[in-house]
């Protein structure tokens, strides 16, 4: 499942759809919106997709993990719109026999995000706002 | 020919619109819209450069890219999702 | 949070403790029972602990964890007796400022457990059944 | 003086116990304990050996370490867990 949405993004229910039966293991990773960034406090953060891109660059990257890994469900969700602090921005789940596959294809994951998938974060602070941007080099 | 082009970020921002409609001669590039973009928002022009990030019907070309009639095009900024 | 549970483990209540404004990021992992395990078809799984030695054991690899990395959180629980097929016999959830503090913990804990923690996994088959024993180089 | 001793996995099948009490002399240690069980437990006898891990009050200990009165020792098989 590769999705962009509005919704608050909960962990159980998408983890039960993972328990099947050749998998021993599952591994998360959430992006949480953090009060804090380079010592500026932050208020709110928002998100902004080109949304049919965004589910499209999700995808490839499910699709790389499939590739590289022995998993066997991948899961990837990333929130748009405005988030308060402490909601959760990205969440990626993936189901694997084994322990490790699952881990690094999880790490593997939120690393393409940052490089290849169409979203931007804006952070709002008490006095100002900004758009951030990623490091250039890595989109391929 | 016509195409849409869609602006994110402050790239939005700074041409104060989130999509456009261009009329581009036939055996354009991505460069000759990007041009044509640069003279419709001075603004936007100054941070147009080596980081701006084009797609072309949702997926990354460079500036050497044909467009056809009827494309969506995307510039953006480097992404910061995560 | 250092916990030997007989209860279902769920994820949501717990990653909501973790959420807190320095935290950028949460790891996951979790054990799931898995039907298959060398080509024989597991019925159910019972684990047993030695259950303060376990608590104390797990709190050990928390600290190890606070020492190594800059994390803002640690819970590690483990379920003890009867699992059924895809219920999550061990939960670890890690936030930290960044990422990769996150995620390389979680591994981390994760290998620690299989080494050290006072835990046994008995697979219980069709027509019999086996206690696993782990590999005991990796005790220290 | 007296220990607890605590079984678990494999050991507290091949024992048919989860726990006894021991009598030990003053002076005993980890591998005094051992030997006491091995003769107790037969069966449990065969699997003692390098990989079996023992705990004296809920910390890892090797077979050399000496055993207090009141002591609460722990043997197990290589754990198994996660």
């Amino acid at each position: 499942m590769y999705l962009i949405t509005e919704d608050v993004i909960t962990s159980d229910a998408i983890i039960d759809q993972l328990r099947i039966n050749t998998s021993g293991a599952i591994a998360t990773f959430l992006g949480i919106a953090r009060e804090f960034s380079n010592g500026r406090r932050v208020v709110h953060l928002e998100y902004q997709a080109y949304k049919p891109m965004a589910e499209k660059k999700l995808k490839e990257i499910g699709d790389e993990i499939y590739k590289k890994w022995q998993v066997d469900k991948v899961v990837i969700i990333h929130r748009v719109g405005v988030l308060k602090i402490g909601e959760t921005s990205v969440f990626i789940a993936i189901a694997a026999p084994h322990r490790r596959p699952a881990l690094e294809a999880c790490a593997y994951g939120i690393e393409r995000i940052k490089q290849i998938v169409p979203i931007w974060k804006k952070e709002i602070w008490e006095d100002g706002e900004v758009w951030i941007e990623g490091d250039p080099s890595k989109v391929s | 020919m016509k195409i849409k082009v869609k602006l994110f970020a402050s790239y939005q921002d700074l041409a104060g619109k989130s999509e456009i409609e261009l009329k581009v001669d036939p055996g354009a590039s991505v460069a000759t819209v990007l041009n044509q973009l640069k003279e419709l928002f001075p603004r936007l022009s100054e941070r147009l450069g080596s980081n701006t990030l084009i797609a072309l019907n949702a997926e990354y070309v460079s500036v050497t890219s044909p467009v056809q009639d009827g494309d969506e095009m995307a510039i953006f900024p480097p992404v910061s999702g995560g």
